[in-house]
């Protein structure tokens, strides 16, 4: 194959690439995007196969391992992709970027090590910042994976003298990266990729739990620069422009979904350095709660005129979607007033709500965003909140101090009656305590959310 | 390649990139960031390119482990994606 | 520049020119066609180079010529477009 | 200077021309925007009297004349774009759009005739196609602003056998394309000239009148297209980013204003060949319409409830923006609702109305978008239609013969009461009758415009 050839098929995928960002932008033509994207990246998976780089013929060298190593990774990851459950999809995501920063970096080892001393001084910068960002890339995204998995704390984790250990690791990375550029050496630029892994690790640490997905956002676009640098050394087009544009599109999105959750990107990558550990279970005073019984619940909800479901990351947990619909197609065929407000961050990732009620079969007209339907609790008789607490805490707009301060909430207060459906007085994700649950107008309904709901359902049934 | 060409494409796709998903709506932020991770994905041609021209047990090494991981993040990383918009399907028809 | 460079340049090129006016409202339909008129003005710095390299009278003529023309677009085409969207102004503070 | 430099700098004038178009879209950033390009392009300009071309040395060989011709062209372009009245806009854009594309042709002519024998097959091909599509874009302007400026009739002009001389034209042109490509040579590249100025002229005549705005957008992306090829073959990445980012953004724009007026793009360009010549002045009998006083309007004003104000060219040509909005003023202060129904095309460019009520100050919230005022017309006591004519004709939804048909228009004849303010019977721009002048509803108040309305204002005063 000629090299106009594969350079034009190059070409090709690339814009099948843009083409795929820009359909994934919009409801309507998400999913065929993604397919888009799936092609363009199967046809320039292909084409390599057919294209003899120069000093080399085909079929391709270590052709067996090559495809070899391909159907160990298909092996991992289709099954991953395909299993998953709704609520681990965030890790899963994180994982995926940091292998794929993984692999960038060690592309660009390879490669330097193939080089050797015949590298130039661009091609070897721009694999000292692969190889940086790749990795931090890497360990930073098994951190954050860790923390959503629940396998470590999702808080942020302070240690003492903390951003000076962090800015020395990062003076070490760019004083090694500089060595590298000068010395050239297997040695140093191995150092440099420990460096740098521990620099992801110390890097994403601090970052408070409900920061995470911002961080994942922010990795992913790193990982997009580090392919384009990668594109530079193996004078591929192709590679310079799919990292490119997931370079550009990651920092919106990460700029976009900081927005979302009312935090300053500056904040959340370097806030935490100030940060006090917080008290988990804030002043563990006993204070008196009102809790109900499902029937409680019912007989409120037969009376109301309008009535805002609230569903957050327990919904999701309880795989409650489903009972939920089901309570509010009660509700509406009794000439209630219902709407699901959906605040952007509820559940672990963004959307994470919206998705979940789709595969409810929950018809997009009941999905309100925040912005539409805050104006609308005072006229509200109920919000019945299920498995949600971050994303209704008046503490993110009262208390300057607390780690969720700032994001904008689904202003439930302004209901005339709460309902709550969770297990326990446990705080939700961002570890600090809910005063709306001792508010005189709030109810509890402890239990499992499917487990309370379908004995809400039942209820209302009998009524 | 120039560099002038390789400064001058880059700039661009910064620019297709910032304006294609500057009007996502919040609905769809975690699939594009999933659709996004995937492309990056294609970092498995720049693993094979170097695995072919692997010279060393340890380039090779290094190149089969990186084929590995490219693969995982490209291929999962669409049926991910899919996975999460098929939910999306029921509304939209 | 390699012919690649080019096409890539060229394809990339496309997709900004058709992203960023695709939101845009009828109201500005006429100054941004005015605006995008003054900008292939930009032809003035192709008039100048070839100008400086004119060797005969005839080439000399025609890229005095071609330099007149693509002044007249570029600079009225921005002035003119100034002017519609000043009218604007009024009510935009 | 050096190359890289040069280089870099007509990049940040291509990033300029970038930025201007995306502030031109925007209504807050569009005035910005268009700073932005004219920064860019001086930036752009400046920068070639520092970079000496391969085989020239600085300062530029024929500088004298370089200069003198800037300034010739400064003097002529900046009185013009000073002084045009808002009316004849959409002649003048095409103008300057005209002679863009005739400087791009002339500069391929010239670099054509000074390469030579050495020019690549590829810079031919580039320079033919700069030379034919320069032209036609030059030639085409030039009929355009005729049309506009109505020194020729703005009705298409078709003639016996036209399709076949056009196509016949546009097949000599390119059997001479391929002819310069082949045999090279001054001659054969002066024909090609010729007969693409031919083909401009050709090709523009049959387009009607209100489709000749599609026909300049066109133009205007077709002389991008020439900028574009002409940095092909000048080595200028500048010339092809702004080229084809015109190219790009006028293709789009030409399809929105196709759309806005309910005009397919093909049938605009095509269309013309096989519609046959409208009867102006319909069918000349004598019908009788209900005319009006200027009191019979004020009374009729002054006890509706809500008046919509729908302007069109004949409010441009009377300059009457401001007595307008004098009225308008008045029936607010008297507590009627008044809003004004901006049609897309009225007048004679899109937008025209905007700006001509923006320089009237009429607040922004009073415009109302044709899709916005239609469906509230039946709640319409009084449409006042001030110079308006094409866009409130039912006939581009009833008769499929006429040539606004498909058009979306003001609904109009939902309102209770029409009255129409113009200075006689004649059709406006497309040529054709309007039935709603002789509706049982439709009052007729003949004059100027500004004088009518300056009556109608006082005897509302009187009131
Ligand atoms: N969407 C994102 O992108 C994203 C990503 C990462 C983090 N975050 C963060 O996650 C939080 C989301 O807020 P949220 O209100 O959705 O969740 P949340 O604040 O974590 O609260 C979830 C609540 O659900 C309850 N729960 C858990 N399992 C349950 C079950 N089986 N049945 C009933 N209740 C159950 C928990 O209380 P019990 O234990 O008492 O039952 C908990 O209070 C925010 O802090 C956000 O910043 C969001
Ligand atoms: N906006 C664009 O982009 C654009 C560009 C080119 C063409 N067009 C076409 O132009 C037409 C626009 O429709 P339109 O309704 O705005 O205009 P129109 O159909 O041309 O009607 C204008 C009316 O104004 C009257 N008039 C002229 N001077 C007047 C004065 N001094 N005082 C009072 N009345 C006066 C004329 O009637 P009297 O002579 O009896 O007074 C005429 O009937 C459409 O056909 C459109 O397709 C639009």
């Amino acid at each position: 194959m000629s090299r106009t050839l594969y350079d034009l098929v190059g070409l090709a995928a690339g814009v099948a690439f843009i083409l795929a960002l820009k359909g994934l932008s919009h409801p309507k033509t998400a999913r065929r995007g993604n397919l888009i994207g799936a092609f363009g990246a199967t046809l320039a998976t292909l084409v390599v196969f057919f294209y003899a780089n120069p000093g080399s013929s085909l079929p391709l060298n270590n052709l067996g391992w090559i495809l070899g190593a391909m159907v160990v990774g298909l092996a991992i990851g289709v099954p991953a992709a395909r299993k998953v459950q709704m609520t681990q999809m965030p890790q899963l995501v994180a994982l995926f970027n940091g292998v794929g920063g993984g692999a960038a970096a060690l592309v660009a080892i390879v490669e330097y090590l193939h080089l050797g001393p015949k590298a130039t001084t661009a091609e070897v910068i721009f694999t000292v910042f692969t190889v940086i960002v790749g990795c931090v890339s890497f360990s930073g995204s098994v951190i954050t994976f860790l923390k959503l998995q629940e396998l470590m704390t999702t808080r942020p984790v302070i240690f003492p003298a903390g951003r000076f250990i962090i800015a020395a690791t990062l003076v070490s990375v760019l004083g090694v990266g500089v060595w590298v550029v000068s010395a050239l050496g297997t040695t140093p630029l191995l150092v440099l990729a420990a460096l740098s892994l521990l620099f992801g690790v110390l890097f994403v640490l601090p970052v408070g739990g409900a920061d995470v997905p911002i961080v994942i956002s922010l990795l992913n676009a790193f990982t997009g620069l580090t392919v384009a640098a990668s594109g530079y050394v193996l004078d591929s087009v192709l590679l310079i422009i799919a990292g490119t544009l997931v370079g550009a599109s990651g920092t919106i999105l990460t700029r976009k979904m900081a927005e979302a959750m009312g935090r300053s990107l500056f904040g959340t990558l370097f806030g935490a350095f100030t940060a006090k550990p917080q008290d988990a279970a804030g002043s563990g005073e006993e204070r008196p709660v009102r809790s109900g019984s499902p029937d409680d619940v019912a007989i409120l909800l037969n009376y109301a005129r309008r009535v805002v479901i609230v569903p957050g990351f327990g919904l999701a947990v309880a795989q409650a979607q489903h009972t939920v619909r089901e309570l509010a197609d009660m509700m509406i065929a009794k000439g209630i007033d219902v709407a699901y407000g959906i605040h952007p961050v509820a559940g672990r990732m963004p959307g994470h709500m919206n998705v979940l009620l789709a595969e409810a079969n929950v018809p997009y007209e009941q999905l309100a965003e925040m912005d539409e339907v805050n104006p609308t609790f005072g006229q509200t008789d109920v919000a019945i909140v299920i498995g949600a607490n971050d994303v209704v805490n008046p503490a993110a707009q009262t208390s300057p101090g607390c780690p969720i301060y700032g994001m904008p909430i689904l202003e439930v207060n302004n209901a005339a009656n709460i309902i709550f459906l969770k297990r326990s007085m446990r705080p939700g994700f961002a570890g600090i305590e809910n005063e709306l649950l001792y508010d005189p107008k709030t109810m509890l309904l402890f239990g499992d959310a499917k487990a309370s709901l379908t004995k809400v359902v039942s209820a209302l049934k009998a009524l | 390649m120039e560099p002038m060409a390789i400064v001058s494409i880059f700039v661009l796709a910064v620019f297709v990139g910032f304006e294609v998903v500057s009007k996502v709506s919040s609905t769809l932020h975690t699939p594009l960031m999933s659709g996004a991770n995937a492309i990056h994905g294609v970092i498995l041609v720049g693993a094979i390119i170097v695995a072919d021209h692997s010279s060393t047990n340890l380039e090779l090494g290094l190149a089969v482990a990186a084929i590995v991981l490219a693969t995982i993040n490209m291929v999962g990383g669409f049926v991910v994606t899919d996975r999460m918009l098929e939910m999306f399907k029921g509304n939209k028809k």
